[in-house]
């Protein structure tokens, strides 16, 4: 296993403040499109330095550069002053170098221990160490207090756990550099808190850390030292207490941003458009109901796993569902998505990989999957797609480097935007739109909200999921509240702030709610 | 089972081609007729698509249906040997039909065909067909030794009659094969004297294929095995179908009705049956006709 | 199934050149087969020859571009060459026992014709409802079925071989020998059925979705893709198609047996992917098929136009050819 | 914030019970259908038929074994039964060839076993370099293989059938025949490989690589798992495994023909998918596979117990049994 590893450790003494790891004028080009240009790059020991940008800027990729998944295609690394070519990412985890992907990097059908030691199997003899490897697995998770069980599959644990066995897989290398893309971008702040206190942790051991997110209180709370990438040129690289959070959304960007969230409309007594009556979805959401009016965005806060997803998916067909629904005031069956989308509802998931892009394929085929009857009864018109993708790429400002790029080859945010785009397409009533910013960088975000904001100005209808408080008290006329599957709360107009959303999260305000009582 | 009760065992290849499955169909209307007839007589029929599992079907009889007699028409000779004769060290009666074992005298009863009998009277025909030589093709069956026994005799018999065999491919006993196989014999060689299909199913292949090239006048056909409907046309006389060879699928019906005579006769049949092959001409075709069987 | 990561390390420059190969590769194996050919034996481009060759792929050709649909959508269909040896013994039964009370004519070949398309369809239903509806592996069901309908055959024909009615046939066998302006009615039918099923797979929304399910069954049923009626829908269709590839069988021979349309499924499959087709679903296309398809009768009748090597060996250079044929378009996986 | 307690595992309560179905699913269609041999005929449960039964099941039981780790790492093997033939015929080819010059004696069976490890070996070897080197499609390598490996022993029979010299045979013939206090050796080899294989595949990391690298190629590249190294292992270990049961199978016989191990590659398949392995691979068990080999040579020899039915139709039996034993484990997916 890593007994390489172990004997960097030992052997390698760190002294705070020395180059570790350098990009020397890297570049990067896929096909004919470059995407990184002469980047310079210094990561010292014992330091966090973020790596800050838009999506597309380049920050995956240059962190692939330094961990062996990419090999530049101009310049090179420099591990301790020598320049190195790490051949694949093993002989840059061999040199102590581990990069935690933005995307997962899991084995969907094997255990959460099998992952963790995939390819380091500590053995006795020929055979596994199956103890001990799951007593370091558990030892690992327990830093990282997430309760799942080591031998659970993981398909089977929610996507802020998948990101806990990342970084517990990382942290069973030993890592002197470790790199993280957009860790927190699935994690519950308390989850982020762990994480956060586990970078302070190696920090102190005189690891090297490589930071990025787009969240930029986290940069402001745990960076030494940031870089800043704009379209594949750094365009500054400072001490982290230079700069605060505006500063570096302008250097991000390019422009000033002020007041990302815009002015809520007036949704006063409009008409309901959607009545949900005591639905109960699957084992776990029990007895919803609630209301959406027409114009109205609609708040749905809750903690992670309180059941969110799962009664709008319940909503939608995807999952089994009891309850009553109302549409405009008729019955509606929940029975497929293609009914709820007749009915005028759709659905943007969370999980834009496992369930809303296909990856392999390019982004025109995506962009129509869902609303391909719009394009033709019975030949598809290749030309309205075309045109339909050249909109979605203007409004949704989805920066490809090529037309025909797979998606799965967008960066992160990227994606998102062009899953948004997808979802628009349908030409919704009511649009669920599930985590809508999560991996997006903070200019993007603030045009989605404008357009959340502008759905609901046309007399769209907006349900919003979302773990960032901001969000949802930024966004939501109305908010309800979740919490073990069930709706505790119901708050409204200036009643929306964090402090009364947390309280029903968190089961403090402890009546059970039920919207027609 | 009461003591009196004979069960005699019948092992057989699957019908996977059309002798076969004409020896299949001989096989089970036999057993049917000796069911109804005989109260006293059990049959177990088993059908194999190879030799291996030939041998499990014949494990299987001795462990589980306690057969009295085998009849076996062995999928190939050498595998088939020591399992056969196993039955009989258990001092059941076996017979065997058409593929001879390789080993002598373990059977009690041997009923067969004469392969390369088979490929002789067909290359004898040839030779008296075309005294001045001419050119043929050939369609080989399925590779296994029976093919290259008749095909040996068949190359012995017309050696030095001046008859040049232009190509050989295996029709594999197969209508469909042995269609496209002489698609591209006929688009291959502009001159084609005469046709050896070696077998009826492939007779009809190839006779289409000529049918459909309009060469009908150009050649003629000799199959083999006397399915009906060839047998038929050689008795009309018909010029591009002369002759046919015997090869009787049911032999099968033979074995099994001389070895059913062991338990309910008091003459024990015992010894070897040779069934030569014939020539069929429109001479002597209406003796070889079965309108009623399906092959 | 379908979460490959969405970085390919390592990759090199010429991603155009070998998205190139991975398109041409098989046309590419094609020529060098045509252009062997035709310097092997003069005859090879002759009329006569061209017709023999494209009018026998037709049946492996029609299943092939339905296996298309299927292997597309993360399927697979062992069963077909029983299920077309069984629809031609039903539908010479079906024909024959006609003939007293309706006489030979026209009529008797139609109802042959909508027998072969319904019992088709009912065989693809049958394959199509155990795969969605019981959620069993496409594998084990269909070979399966495959036992079933070939067992159904050799019943049928009491192990021997099942024949047309004489006459019946003589009214019937212009479907297979003849055609319009010298193209043979099987030529034709295969092309209207791969120009259809080219058109369909690109650009209709049932192409669409076979896909996308082949690629990601998740995000098509997020997508208001109707996953389980399209699976069902491409059984179907296949179903439907060896129904096709029967009608034009049956005139050829006038008989059907428990030998015929053995081992159409290893050669329809394998028809597919040297097309290009992926075998795990997520991409297809209906032209790569028929050239694929084109290529397997090719070798065969170039072994017959030769003898270069023992007729033994046959089976050897098919394989050699059938991988040589692949490793052409497969570059592209080997940069990776 | 911290509520993790409250975050309830979606599937509690009905998960454990639908794993249940699909680890218990292939035994129970095991159990009864040794109940239902054991009702029909009183021999059934006799020594001498599970020993038949058990001791035939080796030659794809252990073929099977390797299959499952080809299949657990995403890949797939047609031509093993071709393999075996191929094996069987230069095995006996060898050791009659050696019979002037070594006498016939313990050490000619030596050298024809050590062979056919060695030509296994090289055979698997070929398969996995054109796999895991040429990039070419797992089917397509192996249909083209499988071509070519039936062709050569056809070749090399001369379209006959290859026969061990007798007294060879005679000296070979115990290693199928006799055993180690009455179990017989194939049963005894088949036993050991079992539970070898299973070990491999769950308490080593070879075993653990090929189900991440039948779940995910990218990710366990990324994981410093040797991807190409460990498929290229699968196909040699199942070469290998082949060599094995053909080194079993040759004294069952003592001949080699073109008709040797057709269809093995199927039954091998079947058998490994009955038995709860992926065909899309990412997951495997080799006890599993076990089952699923005994329970097709159970349907064999329970068709010859009885004759209910026509021996026409013994196919459709086979296929509707297979069929129904895969329903019973496959009820977890329905209900996703
Ligand atoms: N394999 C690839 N082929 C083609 N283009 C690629 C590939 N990988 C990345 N790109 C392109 O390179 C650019 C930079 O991508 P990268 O993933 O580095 O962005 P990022 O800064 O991480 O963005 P995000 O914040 O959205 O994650 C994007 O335009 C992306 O589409
Ligand atoms: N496929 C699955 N298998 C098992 N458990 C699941 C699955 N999907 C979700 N869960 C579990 O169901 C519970 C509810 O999850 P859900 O995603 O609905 O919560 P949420 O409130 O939407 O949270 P999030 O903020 O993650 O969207 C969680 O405990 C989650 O782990
Ligand atoms: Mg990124
Ligand atoms: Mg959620």
């Amino acid at each position: 296993m890593s007994q390489a590893a172990r004997r960097i450790e030992e052997t390698v003494t760190v002294s705070k403040g020395q180059t570790v790891l350098a990009a020397r004028a890297a570049s990067r080009s896929f096909g004919p499109v470059q995407v990184l240009f002469d980047v310079d790059f210094e990561l010292k020991a014992g330091e966090v330095h973020a790596l800050i940008g838009e999506n597309g800027a380049g920050k995956s990729t240059l962190m692939k550069i330094l961990s062996g998944y990419l090999s530049p295609t101009g310049g090179h690394i420099e591990l301790d002053g020598r320049r190195v070519d790490f051949a694949s990412s093993d002989e840059a985890e061999d040199a102590g170098v581990i990069l935690i992907h933005q995307e997962f990097n899991l084995a969907e059908q094997l255990s959460v221990e099998q992952n963790v030691f995939l390819g380091r199997e500590i053995r006795k003899g020929f055979f596994l160490d199956h103890k001990t490897m799951r007593a370091e697995t558990q030892r690992l998770l327990g830093e990282l207090e997430t309760k799942v069980s080591p031998t659970a599959k993981i398909s089977e644990i929610s996507v802020s756990d998948k990101q806990m066995v990342e970084i517990a897989k990382a942290l069973s290398r030993n890592t002197r550099v470790l790199i993280m893309d957009e860790p927190t971008a699935v994690l519950t702040n308390r989850e982020a808190e762990i994480l956060f206190r586990q970078i302070e942790r190696l920090k102190a051991n005189g690891t090297a850390i490589l930071y990025t997110s787009h969240k930029l209180d986290e940069i402001a709370r745990l960076a030494d030292h940031i870089t800043v990438l704009r379209d594949g040129h750094r365009v500054a690289n400072v001490d982290a207490g230079t700069m605060s959070e505006d500063q570096m959304a302008q250097a991000m960007v390019g422009r000033e941003l002020s007041n990302i969230f815009p002015v809520k409309h007036e949704v006063g007594s409009a008409e309901t458009v959607l009545s949900v009556r005591n639905l109960t979805v699957g084992s776990i959401v029990r007895d919803a109901s609630f209301e959406l009016k027409r114009g109205e965005v609609l708040g749905f806060a809750g903690l992670v796993g309180s059941g969110r997803t799962e009664l709008m998916e319940g909503l939608i067909g995807v999952r089994d569902a009891e309850g009553s629904v109302e549409i405009g005031g008729k019955p509606f069956r929940v029975g497929s998505v293609k009914d709820a989308r007749r009915a005028g509802i759709v659905y943007l998931t969370e999980d834009r990989k496992g369930r809303g892009l296909i990856l392999t394929q390019g982004m025109r085929p995506n962009l129509t999957l869902l609303a391909l009857d719009r394009f033709g009864k019975t030949m598809i018109d290749g030309k309205a797609e075309e045109a339909a993708l050249d909109k979605a790429i203007k409004d949704f400002d989805v920066r490809a480097p090529t037309r025909s790029v797979l998606v799965g080859n967008l960066s992160g945010g990227n994606q998102q935007k062009l899953l948004l785009a997808k979802t628009m397409l349908a030409e919704p009533e009511i649009v669920i739109i599930d985590e809508p910013t999560r991996g997006i960088d903070i200019g993007t975000k603030q045009q989605i909200y404008q357009f959340i904001h502008a759905l609901a100005g046309q007399g769209k209808s907006v349900i919003v999921i979302s773990s960032e408080m901001a969000e949802i008290i930024g966004l939501a006329n109305r908010v309800y509240v979740m919490r073990s599957g069930r709706i505790t709360g119901e708050v409204q107009g200036s009643d929306v702030n964090e402090d009364v959303i947390v309280r029903y999260a968190m089961g403090l305000e402890g009546r059970k709610f039920d919207s027609h009582e | 089972q009461d003591a009196e009760t004979a069960v005699i065992g019948v092992s057989i290849p699957a019908a996977t081609h059309g002798w076969a499955g004409g020896m299949n169909f001989h096989a089970q209307a036999t057993i049917d007729a000796l069911e109804e007839r005989y109260e006293n007589l059990d049959f177990v029929l088993s059908t194999a698509s190879d030799p291996g599992q030939q041998v499990s079907d014949i494990e299987d009889m001795m462990a589980t249906r306690n057969i009295d007699a085998l009849v076996v028409l062995p999928f190939e000779s050498e595998p088939l040997t020591g399992p056969v004769s196993r039955v009989k060290e258990a001092g059941k009666w076996v017979t065997v039909v058409d593929r001879g074992l390789a080993q002598e005298n373990i059977e009690d009863l041997y009923v067969a065909g004469d392969n390369p009998g088979f490929g002789r009277v067909a290359g004898e025909f040839f030779v008296e067909r075309m005294p001045e030589g001419g050119k043929i093709v050939v369609l080989r069956g399925i590779p296994t030794t029976i093919d290259n026994e008749r095909v040996q005799a068949f190359e012995a018999a017309i050696e030095g009659s001046g008859i040049e065999i232009l190509g050989m491919e295996h029709g594999n006993w197969n209508r469909d094969d042995s269609f496209e196989v002489m698609q591209d014999f006929l688009s291959r060689y502009p001159e084609i004297d005469a046709v050896w299909a070696s077998d009826d199913d492939m007779a009809v292949g190839a006779i289409e294929a000529i049918a459909q090239s309009g060469r009908e006048a150009d050649m003629w056909v000799l199959g083999g095995a006397g399915m009906k409907e060839m047998i038929q046309r050689v008795m009309e006389g018909d010029e591009q179908v002369p002759a046919n060879v015997t090869y009787p699928p049911a032999m099968i019906g033979t074995a099994i009705e001389l070895t059913a005579l062991n338990f309910v006769g008091n003459a024990p049949v015992s010894g070897d049956f040779i069934i030569g092959s014939v020539l069929i001409t429109p001479e002597n075709a209406e003796q070889y006709y079965y309108p009623d069987s399906p092959f | 199934m379908s979460d490959h990561a969405a970085t390919p390390a390592k990759t090199t420059s010429s991603s155009g050149f070998k998205i190139d190969f991975h398109i041409w590769g098989p046309v590419i194996a094609l020529v060098v087969l045509v252009v062997a050919g035709a310097m092997m034996n003069p005859n090879f481009l002759s009329y006569g020859n061209v017709t023999n060759v494209l009018a026998r792929s037709a049946f492996i050709g029609i299943i092939a571009v339905g296996m298309t649909f299927v292997i597309t959508s993360g399927g697979l269909d062992l069963s077909v060459g029983s299920m077309a040896a069984f629809i031609a013994g039903v539908m010479i039964l079906i024909m024959n026992a006609l003939v007293p009370s309706m006489g030979v004519g026209i009529g008797i070949v139609l109802v042959g014709m909508a027998s072969a398309l319904v019992v088709g369809l009912a065989a693809g239903l049958v394959n199509g409802l155990l795969i969605t509806q019981a959620r069993i592996e496409a594998f084990i069901v269909t070979l399966g079925t495959m036992g079933i309908f070939r067992s159904l055959i050799t019943w049928l024909a009491d192990g021997g071989t099942l024949s047309l009615d004489y006459t019946v046939r003589e009214l019937y066998r212009p479907v297979y020998y003849s055609g319009l302006f010298g193209v043979a009615w099987p030529i034709i039918v295969f092309a209207v059925i791969a120009i259809i099923g080219e058109i369909v797979m690109r650009h209709t929304a049932f192409g669409r979705h076979c896909a996308a399910i082949g690629s990601n069954e998740q995000v098509a049923r997020y997508s208001a893709v109707h996953v389980d009626r399209v699976r069902l829908m491409t059984y179907v269709l296949l179903g439907i198609l060896v129904g096709i590839a029967t009608i034009m069988y049956v005139p050829r021979l006038g008989s059907a047996s428990s030998s015929t349309g053995v081992l159409w499924e290893l050669e329809a499959i394998a028809a597919v992917i040297i097309g290009g087709t992926m075998l795990k679903g997520g991409f297809g296309r209906v032209w790569g098929t028929v050239v694929g398809v084109l290529i397997l009768s090719l070798i065969d009748n170039l072994l017959n136009l030769t003898d270069l090597v023992s007729p033994y060996l046959n089976g050897a250079i098919q394989g050699v050819i059938i991988i040589l044929a692949v490793v052409l378009q497969r570059q592209k996986k080997a940069q990776r």
